[in-house]
Parts: structure tokens; sequence; C-alpha cells
């Protein structure tokens, strides 16, 4: 293992209740952040997580067909110190 | 040697079309969208010379079904707004027809019809689902003035179409006239009509015939929107509206509408010169059909006709009015003139009195010179049938 | 009381305008009027007819009426059904010029040369107009003035330039006539 | 477009973060719900949200009246906060014409389907068009009826499998797609005519400039405005959902081809708009790789 520092600008929150898994997202996402769950929501989809490094830049909205990511731009950015495998 | 009749001189002669226009403006109308038809082309005519001088919109349609659309978006803003036709092109607006029910729009139909052949198109309607509407029938020009003008009332007292059914005779005859603005019980404001300014308040509205409301409003569904419109079918029943005249002690009653019924009535008065016990019931509404009047009628008479130029169209609503009281017989027939546009020879006080009189009397209805039997165009197996 | 007045002749005579004219000075005189017309759908050649019915109350009588008190006849094509229609003890009048059948004995009938009258007066199409002048100095139905009036109310705004020639023969028609001979009036409903 | 493998946490996304700003809020303004009853990976949603935020932004948004027409997306009829006219299928435009001529101050759009407003209303585009109606029309065009289940529509394109073309359109047999977009930017009366498309985060960007400029087109009554949009309809196509935009692109995108047809009255050809959508496409990329689209 060994530790990344990643930067992220941004960041969105995921109404995962609401996504029907499409997977639009996904490769939507520039800096591919995100990555569909292995568990599944109340209606049976799976549903995209965030990993560290968004840029905030709203392309995941922006292909969602059900409106579940709101989209926030930090004030500073944030920095993640993240282990990975090597 | 020019002699005025005292407060008459401010009329002035006016073809029925017209004055169909100048009471529908009279009556607020400011949306009027339609395709030229004979002859329904004068309707449209003068809508487009006068609506604008009135403030108002006349849309020469490139179509009928877009001509009952635009006149639908006009309606859904809270104008008054009418469209028209002869019945071949408002047979093109029937499914517009059956939802503008749904959707409780108020628009006002001309039908300036060929012939009397539209009635169960008037009344039955040819569109889908359960629908009624509103049916006037002037029998001349004056009376569409004021037929017009109630159109006009009704169709927003009930938020439903209203038809004014007219013809030939009624667009294209003349008459000396004014139009003046008939009075009528107010009516709510229009709270249900969009105009865009309640967008992006969170309160919204929609002119649908689909059962939806804006979300979180309350919502009939499709089911409770047919339920709730059939619940205002046995409320508009009583807007009925007929003329009678000499039923006291006939013996036999007419039935008939429209322009036909002023060669009717005229045949019958110069029979009652004549000592005939002869009457008639005018339906004005053809729907809601004056079917307790027809009952009434029937209930001392030994007869009943349905005059009316068609192939017997009314005759099922006389059929179900009379309940057998007494038999009814069908005194009409298809009559339009050499074009198809106009009406044709029976048409006429002599022929029509000689068929009241043929009914009168038990003798068979006289053929009509010229109207031919067509049965020999019948193929041989259909012959047999027609023997 | 009604009094009916059907005009025939072919196409471009001038039958609906003479009709449209007849009409509108009975409108003008503050009568009731009904003014029904019906052409072959030619312009030209084919036949044309036109009801007019004038009345001092509400009318009662349809727009094509079975049985007339008066016809004007330009023209003998087209004109047994209106003969047919006439009531005994009707009038008629005739354009003596293009109507050359004889007409049943059991109505009066005043034949004009209106068309020769026209063309004299330099109107060669206004034959219709002198006879309704005519029909106005013989029926008193309407005034002449009021045919005058009513006529340049008629005449379409790009054909003003015939208004004047069409007055001239209006009163040309009415002079040519002894006034009241078959008078549509009883004297009491004039005055009223 | 990605190919970075995510890693570490799984991070928390169900609240919103502290010391940030909002860039794009989770719904449109102008929806009063974000349920809806569309298909996972639907485009008609995107579209939606693209003209819904464009009245928003242009701030005409309390004088706009919606005028749709009979498809999946009428289920957004009573989800819109726009006070909405609910037409037939294919006569949308004649009754916006009606809401227009009475309502002249204001923004009156419809809302159509390629069945609605190709197969069925075809007349009442063009004619409404060629009138110039102060009005603007919006087509999502995914070529089927999506509504019944996926079935042939005038804008299907050759070679297109359907439910009742198994085989794919044949041109011999079922005729050649209409490019609806391009019938409407030849009449006069059209002003502005745009086609879009929302098969990536960068195109429903461009499509959004689109509805901008076709509703400036009608407060400024130049005329007619028109934008078509190429949405996603996996299920009518047959297709995973993660591949309707690539299926979309491949197919529709192919010979309908995105762009703006039609500026200040000036027609632009086919090769014009290829040529502009290489080098648009580009350009996107590269902002969004700079962390974000100006929108």
């Amino acid at each position: 293992m060994t530790t990344v520092s990643i930067r992220s600008r941004g960041t969105v929150t995921i109404d995962a209740g609401h996504c029907k898994g499409c997977e639009l997202c996904i490769p939507a996402c520039p800096p591919g952040v995100l990555a569909m769950s292995t568990e599944v929501n109340h209606m049976g989809y799976r549903y995209p997580q965030l990993y560290a490094g968004c840029t905030g830049c709203a392309a995941c909205l922006y292909v969602c067909p059900d409106f579940v990511f709101e989209v926030f731009r930090f004030n500073q950015p944030v920095m993640s110190d993240v282990e990975v495998a090597e | 040697m020019t002699a005025t009749l005292p407060g008459r001189a401010e009329r002035t002669l006016m073809e029925g079309s017209e004055a169909l226009v100048r009471a529908s403006i009279a009556a607020g109308c400011k949306f009027f969208a339609g395709y030229p038809m004979t002859p329904f082309t004068e309707v449209l005519e003068h809508f487009a010379r006068l609506l604008p001088e009135a403030g108002g919109t006349c849309i020469n349609a490139e179509s009928e079904l877009e001509a009952v659309g635009m006149a639908w978006g006009a309606l859904a803003t809270g104008e008054r707004a009418a469209t028209g036709s002869t019945g071949q092109g408002l047979s093109l607006m029937q499914e517009s027809f059956s939802e503008l029910t749904l959707a409780e729009l108020p628009m006002v139909v001309f039908n300036m019809a060929r012939g009397q052949q539209d009635y169960f198109q008037a009344t039955r309607g040819g569109g889908h689902g359960d629908y009624r509407h509103i049916v006037l029938a002037p029998q001349d020009v004056r009376e569409g003035v004021e037929l017009v003008q109630l159109a006009f009332f009704l169709a927003d007292k009930w938020r439903n179409p209203v038809l004014v059914y007219g013809d030939y005779l009624l667009a294209h005859t003349q008459e000396a006239l004014t139009i003046e603005t008939l009075q009528f019980p107010e009516l709510p404001p229009k709270s249900w009509a969009v105009d865009g300014t309640k967008s992006g308040s969170g309160l919204s509205g929609s002119v649908t015939p689909l059962g939806v409301s804006k979300h979180g409003q309350p919502s009939f569904g499709q089911e409770g929107k047919a339920q709730y419109i059939a619940t205002k079918t046995p409320l508009m029943e009583r807007e009925v509206r007929v003329e009678t005249g000499f039923l006291d002690d006939a013996e036999t009653v007419i039935v008939t509408f429209g322009s036909p019924a002023k060669f009717v009535k005229y045949a019958i008065k110069q029979l009652r010169a004549d000592g005939h016990r002869i009457g008639y019931v005018r339906p004005i509404t053809l729907w809601p059909f004056p079917y307790d009047t027809v009952r009434d009628a029937a209930a001392g008479a030994r007869r009943v006709g349905s005059f009316e130029l068609s192939a017997g169209q009314m005759v099922d609503d006389v059929r179900i009015g009379v309940s057998g009281q007494a038999p009814v017989t069908f005194i009409g027939g298809v009559s339009t003139d050499h074009s198809g546009f106009g009406m044709g020879r029976m048409l006429d006080v002599d022929v029509i009195r000689d068929r009241i009189l043929a009914l009168h009397t038990d003798r068979e209805l006289p053929v009509i010179p010229g109207y031919e039997e067509f049965t020999y165009a019948l193929a041989p197996h259909q012959q047999e049938a027609a023997r | 009381m009604e009094r009916e007045l059907l005009i025939t002749g072919i196409g471009g005579q001038g039958v609906q305008l003479a009709a449209q004219v007849v009409a509108r000075a009975a409108t003008l005189e503050g009568r009731e009027v009904l003014f029904f017309g019906l052409y072959g759908g030619m312009m030209r050649g084919g036949n044309t007819d036109s009801t007019v019915v004038v009345a001092d109350a509400p009318i009662e009588a349809p727009p094509v009426v079975a049985q007339a008190w008066s016809a004007i006849g330009m023209h003998d094509e087209f004109w047994a059904p209106t003969e047919a229609r006439l009531r005994p003890g009707g009038v008629v009048l005739v354009n003596d010029a293009t109507f050359t059948s004889t007409i049943r004995d059991d109505v009066t009938v005043l034949r004009i040369a209106a068309t020769d009258l026209a063309t004299e007066a330099g109107n060669p199409l206004g034959g219709s107009m002198v006879m309704i002048g005519a029909y106005s100095a013989l029926t008193g139905l309407v005034g002449v003035d009021s045919l005058v009036e009513a006529m340049r109310a008629s005449i379409p705004s790009y054909r003003q330039q015939h208004i004047e020639a069409n007055e001239q023969v209006i009163r040309l028609g009415y002079e040519h006539v002894d006034p009241g001979v078959h008078p549509a009036w009883v004297p009491a409903a004039t005055n009223a | 477009m990605s190919t970075h493998t995510p890693r570490g946490p799984v991070l928390d996304t169900t609240v919103a973060p502290a010391a940030a700003r909002i860039v794009e809020a989770l719904r449109p303004e102008l929806l009063l719900t974000q349920e809806h009853h569309m298909c996972p990976g639907c485009g008609e949603p995107l579209a939606l949200r693209g003209f819904l935020d464009t009245l928003s932004e242009m701030g005409v948004a309390q004088r706009s009246i919606a005028v749709a027409g009979i498809g999946c997306y009428t289920s957004f009829s009573g989800t819109m906060d726009v006070d909405l006219v609910q037409a037939l299928h294919g006569r949308a435009p004649s009754v916006a014409t009606g809401v227009k001529r009475m309502k002249p101050d204001a923004v009156v759009f419809t809302l159509q389907g390629d069945g609605d407003m190709v197969n069925e209303g075809l007349q009442e585009v063009l004619h409404t068009a060629a009138r110039g109606e102060q009005v603007t029309c919006i087509l999502l065009n995914n070529g089927v009826f999506g509504e019944t289940g996926g079935h042939m529509t005038a804008t299907s394109v050759i070679g297109q499998r359907t439910k009742n073309s198994l085989d794919g359109r044949d041109a011999e047999y079922h005729g050649y797609p209409i490019l609806i977009g391009d019938l409407v930017s030849r009449l006069e009366g059209a002003a502005y005519v745009a086609r879009g498309s929302v098969h990536n985060a960068g195109a429903v960007a461009r499509t959004k400039k689109m509805f901008r400029r076709a509703f400036e087109t009608q407060v400024e009554r130049r005329g007619f405005s028109f934008v078509e949009v190429l949405t996603m309809c996996p299920t009518g196509w047959f297709v995973p959902t993660a591949d309707g935009p690539g299926y979309m692109n491949d197919t529709l995108g192919e010979v309908h081809i995105m762009g703006e047809l039609k500026v200040d009255g000036v027609v632009r050809t086919t090769d014009e708009l290829r040529i502009e959508n290489e080098h648009r496409q580009h350009e996107i990329e590269a902002a969004l790789a700079r962390g974000g689209l100006d929108t």
C-alpha cells in the first residue's frame, strides 16, 4: 500500500434513493471519480458512488436523467490522503 | 317617396354569415380560426374582415385540424374563441371535440352544413368517449344572432363546447337586422385559464383533457375525470329549448328543425287555415333534445312525422320522445341541389305541405318529381332483398 | 303583409344586384326584408334567381318561397319555375328586349324595353336597374329614392364609376311607367 | 470519456459539504419534483433540464406557457412548474399559435416527440414555422415511439431496428427518415433552427445554448424558433442504458447532424455543421478537462 494525496476542487451529493442505475454518469465523469455501487437502492438499482478527486465540473449532473446530483465547488481545494494498492 | 317606418331605420341588410360573425363579436369572441369550405366559407371571410377591427384575431388555418387546435390554444388563455366548417370539416375535428370536452374548454363551433345530414354528428358525435355538446339550431338569421350569443354564454357556463348548427340557407340569406348585444347572467372569472403568470410560483396551472393536475394539486385521475365529465351531462340537459305551435288539438304532430322548420311552419299555417288539425314541435336545442315536449305532444296525437333533409336521423330522437304512443313516420328525405352544397327541391313549401297532408290523411307520401328510386343500381342479390 | 318578388334571368344580366338593391332599399325604408339569391355556379350564362320578401311585420316566409306576389323576368330561358310560383292576380314586369315568351293570363304583365332604354341612355348593361326603377313605379314596394341610395351602397368600391349612370337608368325606368298601377301596400302602411 | 479508476474510500455524498458553494442544484427550479417515470438512461429529462433552466436564467419563467404533445415526456406536464396547455398528439404547434396570439407577451413553447411532431403532426409544425409564428417548438427526437414500446417513426434512421422494422429500417420497404430540422430551416418564417443532443455533457451544454438562442428569438419577435434534441431511448432501442449515448451518436447522430441549422435567417449546410461539430467537441472536452463547462 502507498499513500497518495488527491486534490478535490468540488464535490457532489448523490440522492442514491432516486437513482435508476443507468450508469450514464460513470463515463461522463472527466476525472473518473464515480463508480457504481455493489449494493442496490430500495428500487433495486445500483447507484454511483464518489471517490476523491471531484472537480465539481457538473458533467455527471448534465447527463443524469434522474436528477440525483447536486454539484458544489469548494471555497478552497480539499486534499485527501488516500491509501492505494501499488 | 321614401317612407321610413319609425324605429327601424338603424337596420342594415346583412347576410346570415355576417350576422353570425357580428353576433360572435358582440358576445366577446376574440379569436377565430377556420378553413374555407362551402357553405361555411363566408363565415370565415367575415371573421377575417371584422374580428381584427374588433381587437381580435382570425387565422386562415391551413387545415381544419389546425383550426380547431388554434382555437383550443386561444380558449385555454381564457378568451372566447370559435371555429367552424361544414360537417365534412367537422368530421376532421372530431378527435379534438371529444378531448375539448374533457379539457372543459368552452369552444363555440359553427357548422354551416350542406344539408341536415350532420344531425348524428352534431348530437351523437363522431368522436370517441362519452361526451355531449349543446347543439343550437337557428331557424333563420334573426334567431341565429340570438343563439350565437347564447352559445358563447352556455359554453362558458358549462365549460363545454357548443355547436351552432346552420346550413346553406342560414349562411346566405340576407335579412334587415340590427345586432343587439344580449345580456346574460354573470359568470365567475375563468380561474382555470393559463396566462403564464403563475409559472415558477409553485402554483402553475394546466388545461388538459387528461385526468392529471400539477404535482401536489388534487387530481381526478383518468377514470375520475371521465366520471366527473359525465356528471355534467344531466345538468346540461336542463338547457333544452323548443318552440311549439298548434299542438292543443293536433291530430298530427310534425317535428322539424333548422331552416327547413321555417318551411314546415309556413306549410302548417296554410293547412291550419284549411281546417287541418296539425301542429309542430321545433327543437331549438338538438341536444338536449326536447323529449318531454315531443312525448306530451304525441300523447294526444294520432300520428307524428319527422321532417328533416336527411335519410332519417332526428327521427330516432322523435321515436324516443314519442315512446310508442303514436306511429312515427319519416316524411323528409335526402335533398341537395345539383352542386351538393345547397338544398334540393324538397325544400319547398308546396312539396312539404303535400307530404304533411298525405301523412295527416293517412295516404302514401307523394313522390317528388325527379327524385327517382335508385334501387336499379343495386346488385341482383341486393335487389332481391329490396323486394 | 308580406310581398314576394322573384327576379330571374341569366347570369350577367344584373339579377343578383337588382335584387340586392331592392332588398337594401326596403331595409332603408324600415321594412322587414328577406333576400336569398341562387345562381347556377356560373358567373355568366347560367340561371340566376333571387327571392326578396318585404313585409311590415316579422316575416314568416322561408327564404325560398313557393308562391309569389310579383316577379321580374330579365330573360325567359329559365323562366318557367318562376311563372309557376306566381299567385293569381300577381304582377310581372319583363324585359321586352330579351323576353319573348307569353305569360299566363291570370297575372298582370307589363313589358318594357329595358335594355333598349338603358342602351339609349349610354348604359347598355343597366337593364336590370331600369327594371327595378320601373318596378318601383308599378308597385311602390320601395321608393325610387331609396333604390338610388341602396344602389350606391350596393356597388363595390372598384365600380364606383357606374353609380351616376345607374342612378340615371333607375330614374329612367321609374319615369317610364305610370305610378301605382299595381300597388304593393295599402296607403295606411306607407303612411305609418 | 473517463479513463481513470477511482481510488481510495467511497466519500459521503448524503450531506452538503461545508465551505462550498452550489454550482448546480439538484433539480431544475421549474420542476415541482425530481421524480418521474422515465426509463433508466432516458435522454428526455436532460433536455427538460436544459430548457427549464434556460427559462429561469433568462428571467422569463413567470411569463412562460408550455404546450405539451403526447408522448413519454407528457408526464412532465404535471411536474413542470409552468402554466401548461395539454394538446393532442401532433397538434401542439397550432395550440401554441392560439395561445401566443392571445398572449403575445408570453414565452410560448411546445414540447413534442418525433412521433408527435414528425409523424402525426408534421403539417402543424411546418405551417406554424412558415407562418413565422412567434413560438418555440422543442422536439425530443429519439427515432422511436417510446411510449408504445419502440416502434418506427418518421425519423428512425436506415438500418434502425424497431418493433415494426425488426430487420432494420429498409429504405425500399419503409421509406427514408425525415430530417425535420433541415426541413423547417428551409421555411422563410423560421428564424432560428438548431439540432442539439444530450448524449454527453458537452452536448447538453451546447444544446442549452440553443434553447437560449431560440427563446431569445421569440422574445425579440424575430420569428419562429425550433430546437430539435436527439435523446437516448435505450428501452425503445433495445440496448443497455450505458450504451445509449454511443448508439445514439452512431445512428441518429450520423443522419440528423447536430448544430445550428439556421441562424439569423441563414441556412447552414451539413458539411459546415460537421466541421463545426468536430471543432466544438474538442473545445468542450478541453473545457471539461479544465474542470467545468461555462454554461
